[in-house]
């Protein structure tokens, strides 16, 4: 009997690079082999262990939408050892792949609300995803509206793509930079997410938020939205627990019998709630 | 239930023979230096005698400390990716105690949950235990206190328990009763003796299903605290664990070629979940004592449905500080 | 034992200290650290030859530094290491009070140069055992050594025990994690156990305090003590400094005297 | 990052004789990471670095490794090109290919191969260089002049000229030093006041030259450029703004038995004094030990006539803290003392005196006024022996160097007695005679031949009293080993000359190293003599060895220019190869634990430390910091910390690990 | 293996003497053997232990370290500490059985080219002599399931 080796990655060949931000890239990945592009599937919120051969593997989400065939995408900040030899690739270089892992946004339940999505930083690819995929299945929900926030205009990551949900009528992006780290030809808001969101005048009816970003955004956003009338389970986040396999075995990522990346990373508030803060 | 044989010294001996004949190389605990550790013998008169347990566990054998995943080969523009083949030997494991035997239940919980592990399964596949019963207990070990026993057949393919003039001989899976096939005669047949009377006598220290249903409201403890002050943090407990399966995957590269190796690691580590950002969601030595804690009361039972430890005592015995882990969930249980 | 149990009590009922930390009987008797933070936890503490541990290890613990003060029963090498670590600016002289018992009298020691003076009545060698086999492992052929330490290494399964329980490797970042690059290989594969000793026994030439601790940890009993020793004796034969022996910093490798020998320098 | 180009150079036949070029390029092309790889005949020369630019932009290129000859010759020429072409100088490195392969091996496969594995390792290192940018230091135009010996007083001389503020310590009431007490200079036995004095006033009366006497230096902060220098300026006890020098609190002091330090303790001055008249400034100081005001409480005379009310007794130390860009140190030597002598009565008789004793004796402003009398009872001195290296080479009860002047100086003293003392003897006890000056020897053979000293060769064993008369008895070698004993009426000896009381002291405020002897340490004995390990300080004079007049003057001169050198620019740049500590985000902050073994190790004293401190003001950690004003990038630190929290930009762990990895 | 052992040695030389020296040893047009493989680092004072013990790992059968002579280094004293260094990590080496007859350790000035082309001659017959390092090189497969 031989067993598939569940630790052996797909090999992808970056088809595409873009700077988003200082120290932060997006990959767009193809499969190298025919076969594993047909079979391969996933869906919005899941993730993806990703190799630079040499050094290897990081954990990302897949950024792109799983409406957008043929490809996968990848955004990183360089941190460490693995993510800055990924900086380093060039268009045709080889990466490994492996996933997807983890749980997914649930769209289907969703239908027919309003979706807000609120993210912080570099936290904007886990939501570009399910973004793009509700954008694709534009009828399944109300409204959408989207609050990015960055330290800086710099810091801003898809600026092409802020750009394009700008212009479209069936989303609504407001994007804010924290005091200090706008420039002279900014035309979108200034300050922190939190005061943003509550100026919006959303409201908790019927609608659910999906919020990420750096522990000290969420943390000072779920108040704002608890004020504004969302119940824990009408709010969703991401957990980005360190792990090193995917697959619920080395042991790093669980937080309290709760694997992140098999129960997660998707999570509500009210799931949450019930689990130790570890994370 | 298990067919029970008697099984004489001598024939214990020819046991081994019969075995290493088909190819199966025997680990059992060995004396040296004052140490006793699994090693391979022929005989069985080279196994250790009055031995508790050996210091380190028997899981390298099915999950060694260090490990190839993959290797590859790099060159500009490609990856040649090479799958890695467990070496995995026919091995007879003599001599683990019950615990340790009923362990690799708690390894192979992990392992194949979900995604099935073909490094572990293909070692598992070729591994068979022949465990023998204690007759002493120490000040470490508690395995009566989670539904063990130093008699338990859990785990053990064939479980032996030493009687006058040899063994009584429980054949108990099928691939015990494939090594019993080896040897047929060897196995001569049993009386009823009364096991419970030979084995070791341990009571039990606190009761673990109330502790289990307890621990989730205990979080938050400063008896966490109080414990994990005196621990400094190494490896040593999750290391001779027979039960720990923490691993880390390590890449090991020159500009040509690589191998991915998966190794042991330890939640105790301080840098076991310390994110790039210097974010660590275990910062305190508190909260990774708390973590190896829940892990296997709480975690395991939750999602296994069986505990994430056997009571063999190994990682007391092993800790430069005493960190007994008996005494301490004793103490949890009566807070 | 009186004498110290009663002066524990003391410190912490003035609350000059937030936990007395000495020994007291572990599992099958041994002897165990044990932080007594209160008077009652007092009681368990106990002194006799049986106690070996360096527990100059635990002050640099962020969690026991965290405690505040605390007093420590001080073995001759806890004091060393104490030495030791006061010179390495790990300590400042109003974070201690070491208790030294001798006989039955208890001296509280509360800074470094105090200790210094204290421990200079005291002389306490390598234990012989150790000297014996560091010995007789030069006395073997290089090939021997080599094979010796081979299969000793063998059994190194990298769990750090070694290391953790070291009083001078209190580094918040080992070289061990350092993985840009990564200077010694993780696995605990032949290579990487060499390495990691090769490291350790360098980083403690010099600032190894002999308390032993390390072999003593070590689960698998593996002597590495004997490295950090050799390496120790090493620069204290060819350079004349040693560790924990002032508070003030003499740190052999990074000080020179122009006329160091060179005999093996071609 | 990796998009390397590599540029392979023939240099004429000089590689390409033995190197297979074009087979090196081709096996280069397959190095992971170069996306270029060519060979060149010269790519040094302009249309081989054309050639070089053009591919840095048609392949968009970052990073270059050129191999060619050694780096140590081309480095400067091919990162300036690479940095015109847009690519940051540091991401150029180069494969020596000349003297490390081409020329040191005959032409073969293997050394083709060699040639391509040297390449290679420079790739991998290439591939993790970083950009780096010269480091810039803004410098403070003001030197500060220890000491105003003649040394001192050139310095803030030349520098002064030069343009720049100078600000000159000196210890002592006065300038002037040592060569202020001289009587007459060898080789040209011109009188040394008459020399020195001019210079004194000129440095006075410079606009740019602040003297600060009676001053000395309590703390020295900051680096090369900017330094932060706290000087103590002692109180004179007297307003020096109002005091005009007219010299009456002198005439009137009552206390006028003190011995006296400018003349050796051959005379005597008061208690309120100046050195000697000639002094700059010319303004007195109260000696508070032996005032009789400060020892009874009563007196003030001085008070009492100073005519412009100046005495101020109430003065207390004043600590002034100055911006400083560069510090000479011209603190100069001490003199041996004859009670160093047990073999000639531990300084006990009289007229055993030391050179500058005899220097005083001597010189016409001396307490004798320039007329030979010996000290005990003011007779003059019919036979006078000079014994030379008195203490100098001596290992066992002195030092083992040369005091290199007292040759010089005896020879000068013979004369000097022989000119006074017609009818006189002279004899001098030497070991050798090194007069390797200019005209030097001429001097004392002058001696010898004109003025008819008599030069014993050998030691002095032993020195007593007889009858009023000092039996020196020792050996001449050159007669072989012959006995003699001689009766002298006074014995000069030329005592070794040592480094400063409290040099150490200073040199460890300073951060400069010194050498057993407390002399201050040069940063290089031959190539940067005047200056020392610590960036913006140098040296001049005796403080650094036993000088002359004419070597302290030199080298005056040379700090000077090292001085002006530095400040000629208004930002010091600096090759950005400096070490840098590990910073990162809480809660380590850095993989430094603040061990400060590093510190120890550094030669420049450029680590130190850095307070993290939390929002409120605590301490949350201690880290080291490299000054890179200071670090030089050795990179011994580097080695040295275990953490690896130290690295070394241009030679970091990340290179030299990637270097090794692919050999 | 027929073809004939080749060993492979890697220097590790401070910049401003040993390298410059090396590099008079081309201007001098002295021949030596083109086994050794140059690190050039600023000063001996650089030279970590580690980097001796990864080069043996990377399979370097010989290694060279060379500085500038004791009082001649460029920043002051950075050969003084490595000095210092070596004499303990030799000694180490030795305890732990790694053969210290790989490793050389010399001063080489700016001016002594000649002196460079000995040197390595003589490592490199040496080395030839000794045959490879195998037992290092091996270490880094061995131990792996
Ligand atoms: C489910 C999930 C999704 C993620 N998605 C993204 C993403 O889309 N974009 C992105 O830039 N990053 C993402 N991260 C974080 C990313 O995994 C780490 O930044 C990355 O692993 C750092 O790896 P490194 O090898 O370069 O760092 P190293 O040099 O290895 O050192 C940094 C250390 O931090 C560890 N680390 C592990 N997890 C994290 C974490 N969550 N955050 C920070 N450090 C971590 C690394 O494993 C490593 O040990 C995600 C993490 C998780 C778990
Ligand atoms: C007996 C004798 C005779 C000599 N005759 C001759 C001769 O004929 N010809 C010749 O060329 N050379 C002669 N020399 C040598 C000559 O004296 C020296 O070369 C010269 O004085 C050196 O000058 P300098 O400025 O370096 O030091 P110094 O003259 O010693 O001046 C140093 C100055 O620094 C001051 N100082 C010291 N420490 C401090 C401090 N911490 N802070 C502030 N100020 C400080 C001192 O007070 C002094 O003013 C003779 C030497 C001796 C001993
Ligand atoms: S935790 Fe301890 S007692 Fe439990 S199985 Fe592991 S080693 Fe045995
Ligand atoms: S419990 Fe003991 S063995 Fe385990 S980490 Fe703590 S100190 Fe180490
Ligand atoms: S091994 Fe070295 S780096 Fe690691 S903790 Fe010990 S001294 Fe520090
Ligand atoms: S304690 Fe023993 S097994 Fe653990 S790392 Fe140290 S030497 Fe290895
Ligand atoms: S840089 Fe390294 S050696 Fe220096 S203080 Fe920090 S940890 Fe210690
Ligand atoms: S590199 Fe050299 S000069 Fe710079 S800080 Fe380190 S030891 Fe000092």
């Amino acid at each position: 009997m031989t067993e598939k080796n569940i630790y052996l990655p797909y090999l992808m060949r970056i088809t595409k690079i873009t700077e988003e931000s200082p120290a932060v890239k997006t990959f767009r990945l193809e499969f190298v082999d025919e076969v594993a592009a047909q079979n391969f599937d996933f869906k919005t919120g899941q993730f993806g262990l990703y190799s630079a051969f040499g050094e290897g593997e990081s954990t990302f989400c897949i950024a792109s939408s799983p409406t957008r065939k043929g490809y996968i995408e990848c955004t990183f900040r360089e941190v460490g050892r693995v993510t800055a030899a990924l900086a380093d690739k060039e268009v045709g270089d080889i990466v490994g792949f492996r996933g997807p892992y983890g749980n997914v946004f649930p769209l289907e339940a969703w239908k027919g609300k309003n979706l807000v999505f609120i993210a912080g930083g570099i936290a904007l690819p886990p939501l570009r995803s399910v973004i793009w995929n509700c954008l694709d299945l534009r009828d399944w929900f109300k409204d959408i509206t989207v609050v990015y926030g960055a330290r800086s205009v710099a810091d801003l990551v898809y600026k092409h793509e802020l750009k394009e949900w700008t212009e479209r009528p069936d989303i609504k992006l407001v994007t804010t930079v924290d005091p200090g780290g706008e420039t002279p030809d900014w035309t979108g808001k200034v300050g922190f997410v939190p005061p943003v969101v509550e100026q919006l005048g959303l409201s908790a009816e019927n609608t659910v938020a999906i919020v990420c970003g750096p522990p000290i955004m969420i943390k000072l956003t779920l108040p704002v939205l608890e004020k504004l009338g969302f119940a824990p389970d009408q709010i969703y986040t991401t957990l980005e627990n360190r792990m090193k396999c995917g697959l619920g075995k080395c042991g790093r990522c669980n937080t309290g019998s709760s694997y992140v990346c098999k129960d997660g990373p998707v999570y509500t508030l009210a799931q949450l709630n019930e689990l130790p803060a570890e994370y | 239930m298990a067919d029970t044989f008697k099984l004489t010294h001598e024939n214990l001996d020819s046991l081994f023979a019969a075995l290493r004949k088909d190819g199966r190389r025997i680990l059992a605990p060995v004396d040296g230096d004052g140490r006793t550790e699994l090693n391979e013998v022929e005989k069985p008169s080279q196994v250790a005698k009055g031995y508790i347990q050996t210091i380190m566990s028997a899981k390298d054998v099915v999950f060694p400390k260090v490990e190839r995943l993959l290797s590859y080969t790099t060159a500009p523009g490609t990856v040649e990716l090479h799958d890695a083949e467990p070496k995995a030997l026919p091995t007879v494991l003599f001599g683990v105690r019950p615990c340790e035997a009923k362990a690799f239940g708690a390894l192979d919980a992990v392992f194949n949950w979900d995604y099935r592990d073909k490094f572990f399964n293909a070692r598992l596949e070729k591994m068979a235990v022949i465990g023998v019963s204690c007759l002493k207990a120490d000040d470490a070990c508690f395995c009566t206190s989670l539904g063990g026993g130093p008699a338990d057949t859990a785990g053990s393919d064939i479980l032996l328990t030493p009687i006058e003039s040899g063994y009584l001989a429980e054949v108990l899976t099928v691939k015990g009763k494939a090594i019993q096939a080896l040897a047929p005669n060897l196995f001569t047949p049993g009386n009823g003796v009364d096991k419970a009377a030979i084995a070791a006598k341990l009571e039990q220290a606190f009761d673990q299903p109330a502790l289990t249903a307890k621990l989730p409201g205990m979080f938050e403890n400063e008896l966490w605290e109080d414990q994990a002050l005196r621990c400094i943090g190494c490896g040593a407990c999750a290391y001779v664990c027979p039960t720990c399966v923490c691993f880390d995957i390590q890449e090991e590269a020159d500009p040509k070629q690589g191998q991915r190796l998966r190794c042991w690691d330890s939640c105790g580590f301080s840098m076991f979940t310390l994110h790039a950002s210097g974010h660590n969601p275990r910062e305190t030595q508190s909260a990774r004592w708390r973590q190896r804690i829940y892990h296997k009361f709480s975690t395991y039972p939750e999602r296994y449905q069986m505990l994430g430890c056997v009571g063999c005592g190994k990682c007391t015995r092993a800790c430069p500080v005493d960190m007994n882990l008996r005494e301490h969930l004793v103490e949890a249980a009566n807070v | 034992m009186e004498a110290l149990k009663q002066k524990a009590k003391e410190l912490l009922q003035n609350g000059d200290v937030k936990a007395v930390l000495g020994y007291a009987v572990g599992t099958a008797g041994v002897r165990r650290p044990h932080f007594a933070r209160n008077p009652k936890q007092v009681d368990a503490l106990v002194l006799d030859e049986k106690c070996t541990q360096n527990l100059a290890t635990y002050l640099t613990k962020h969690e026991v530094k965290h405690l505040g003060k605390v007093a420590v029963v001080a073995l001759p090498a806890t004091q060393r290491a104490l030495l030791q670590l006061v010179a390495e600016r790990q300590l400042r002289d109003d974070a201690i009070c070491l208790l030294a018992v001798d006989g039955g009298e208890v001296k509280t020691l509360s800074s470094g140069a105090e200790v210094e003076q204290h421990l200079a009545l005291k002389t306490d060698a390598m234990p012989a055992a150790d000297k014996a086999m560091i010995e007789k492992l030069m006395a073997m052929t290089r090939e021997q050594r080599w094979a010796y330490w081979q299969q000793e290494l063998s059994r190194c399964v990298k769990c750090y025990a070694c290391r953790n329980s070291c009083p001078m490797c209190y580094c918040e970042h080992c070289t061990m994690d350092c993985n840009r690059p990564q200077w010694v290989p993780v696995a605990s594969h032949a290579l990487g156990n060499l390495e990691y000793h090769m490291v350790r026994a360098m980083h403690l030439a010099g600032r190894c305090v002999e308390c032993g601790e390390c072999g003593r940890a070590c689960p698998v009993g593996i002597p590495v003590h004997l490295l950090t020793f050799f390496a120790e004796e090493s620069t204290a034969k060819q350079f004349g400094q040693r560790a924990g022996h002032t508070a003030k910093l003499d740190y052999a490798l990074s000080t020179f005297k122009p006329d160091d020998k060179e005999t093996f320098i071609r | 990052m990796s998009r390397i180009g590599v540029f392979t150079c023939h240099c004429g036949e000089n590689i390409g004789a033995t190197v297979d070029c074009a087979k090196v390029s081709e096996m280069c092309q397959h190095i992971p990471g170069v996306v270029h790889s060519v060979d060149y005949k010269y790519m040094c020369s302009d249309p081989g670095q054309r050639m070089m630019q053009e591919a840095i932009k048609e392949h968009s290129l970052d990073g270059v490794v050129v191999a060619a000859c050694s780096p140590r010759m081309h480095e400067p020429t091919f990162r300036r090109a690479v940095s015109n072409a847009g690519v940051n100088p540091y991401m150029c490195e180069m494969a020596n290919l000349r003297e490390h392969c081409s020329w040191v091996h005959e032409k073969s496969e293997a050394t083709t191969q060699k040639a391509a594995d040297l390449i290679r390792v420079l790739v991998e290192k290439v591939k993790h260089n970083t950009p780096l940018f010269p480091i810039k230091v803004p410098v403070t135009k003001t030197a500060m002049v220890v000491g105003g010996g003649v040394a001192g007083i050139q310095v803030a001389l030349d520098i002064a000229n030069g343009g720049h503020k100078v600000i000159l310590v000196e210890k002592s009431p006065s300038i002037g030093g040592h060569m202020s007490q001289l009587s007459e200079t060898f080789p040209t036995l011109d009188c040394s006041q008459c020399i020195l004095t001019p210079r004194m006033v000129e440095a006075a009366q410079h606009p740019n030259i602040t003297l600060m006497t009676y001053s000395e230096v309590e703390k020295v902060d900051g680096f090369i450029g900017n330094f932060k220098v706290t000087v103590r300026k002692k109180a004179r006890k007297l307003d020096e703004k109002l005091c005009t020098g007219c010299g009456l609190c002198i005439q009137k002091c009552p206390n006028k038995k003190i011995s006296d330090e400018f003349n050796e303790g051959l005379g005597t001055r008061t208690a309120i004094y100046v050195p000697f008249p000639q002094a700059v400034p010319n303004k007195p100081v109260i000696d508070t030990l032996n005032c009789t005001f400060y020892k009874t409480g009563k007196c003030k005379v001085c008070e009492k006539v100073c005519p412009t009310n100046a005495i101020r007794f109430e003065q207390e130390d004043e600590l002034v803290t100055l911006d400083i860009g560069a510090i000479v140190l011209a603190t100069g030597f001490k003199l041996m003392k004859t009670e160093a002598f047990p073999e000639y009565g531990y300084g006990k008789h009289k007229d055993i005196i030391d050179g500058m004793q005899f220097e005083r004796l001597a010189s016409a402003s001396g307490p004798t006024a320039g007329v030979m009398k010996r000290p005990s009872d003011g007779k003059e001195p019919e036979t006078v022996v000079f014994i030379a290296c008195s203490g100098s080479r001596d290992r066992s009860k002195g030092v083992p160097y040369c005091s290199k002047v007292c040759c010089m100086y005896t020879a000068k003293h013979a004369m000097l007695y022989k000119h006074k003392v017609h009818s006189g003897k002279a004899y001098v006890f030497y070991m050798d005679i090194r007069a390797s000056g200019k005209d030097y020897d001429e001097f004392v053979r002058r001696a010898i031949e004109e003025d008819d000293v008599k030069y014993i060769r050998g030691r002095v064993s032993k020195i007593y009293e007889e009858d009023g008369k000092l039996i020196v008895k020792g050996a001449d070698t050159l007669m072989g080993g012959e006995q003699v004993e001689i009766k002298a009426d006074m014995v000069v000896l030329a005592t070794a000359v040592q480094s400063n009381d409290r040099s150490e002291e200073l040199a460890q405020t300073l951060h400069v190293s010194y050498d057993t002897y407390g002399f201050f340490a040069e940063a290089h004995p031959k190539l940067r003599p005047v200056e020392t390990n610590t960036g913006g300080i140098f040296l001049a004079g005796a403080c650094q060895a036993p000088r002359d007049i004419p070597e302290s003057v030199a080298q005056a001169s040379a700090a000077a220019a090292k001085v002006l050198g530095l400040f000629s620019q208004d930002q010091l740049t600096r090759e950005p190869i400096v070490a840098v500590v590990n910073r990162q985000a809480g809660p380590t902050f850095s993989y430094c634990v603040g061990c400060f073994l590093c510190q120890t190790a550094c030669p420049y004293q450029a680590i130190e430390q850095e307070h993290i401190t939390a929002r409120n003001g605590d301490v949350i950690k201690t880290i080291a910091r490299i000054n890179p004003g200071l670090c030089q990038g050795c990179g011994t630190c580097v080695a040295t910390c275990r953490t690896k929290a130290i690295d070394l930009q241009g030679f970091s762990n990340e290179q030299l690990y990637a270097e090794i990895m692919t050999l | 293996m027929t073809e004939k052992f080749e060993p492979k040695i890697t220097a590790f030389v401070c910049n401003w003497c040993t390298y410059a020296g090396a590099d008079l040893t081309g201007t001098s047009r002295i021949k030596y053997q083109s086994n050794v493989r140059v690190l050039r680092v600023p000063c001996t004072g650089r030279i970590d232990f580690m980097l001796l013990m990864k080069a043996f790992q990377k399979g370097t059968d010989g290694v060279i370290v060379s500085g500038c002579h004791p009082n001649d280094c460029h920043y002051t004293s950075g050969n003084y500490h490595a000095r210092r260094r070596w004499m303990v990590y030799k000694d180490l080496m030795d305890f732990m059985g790694v053969d210290t007859n790989r490793v050389t350790f010399s001063w080489v000035s700016a001016a002594e080219g000649a002196r460079w082309a000995q040197l390595v001659n003589e490592v490199t017959d040496n080395i030839r002599n000794l045959g490879p390092y195998a037992e290092y090189k091996e270490l880094a497969v061995a131990g792996i399931e």
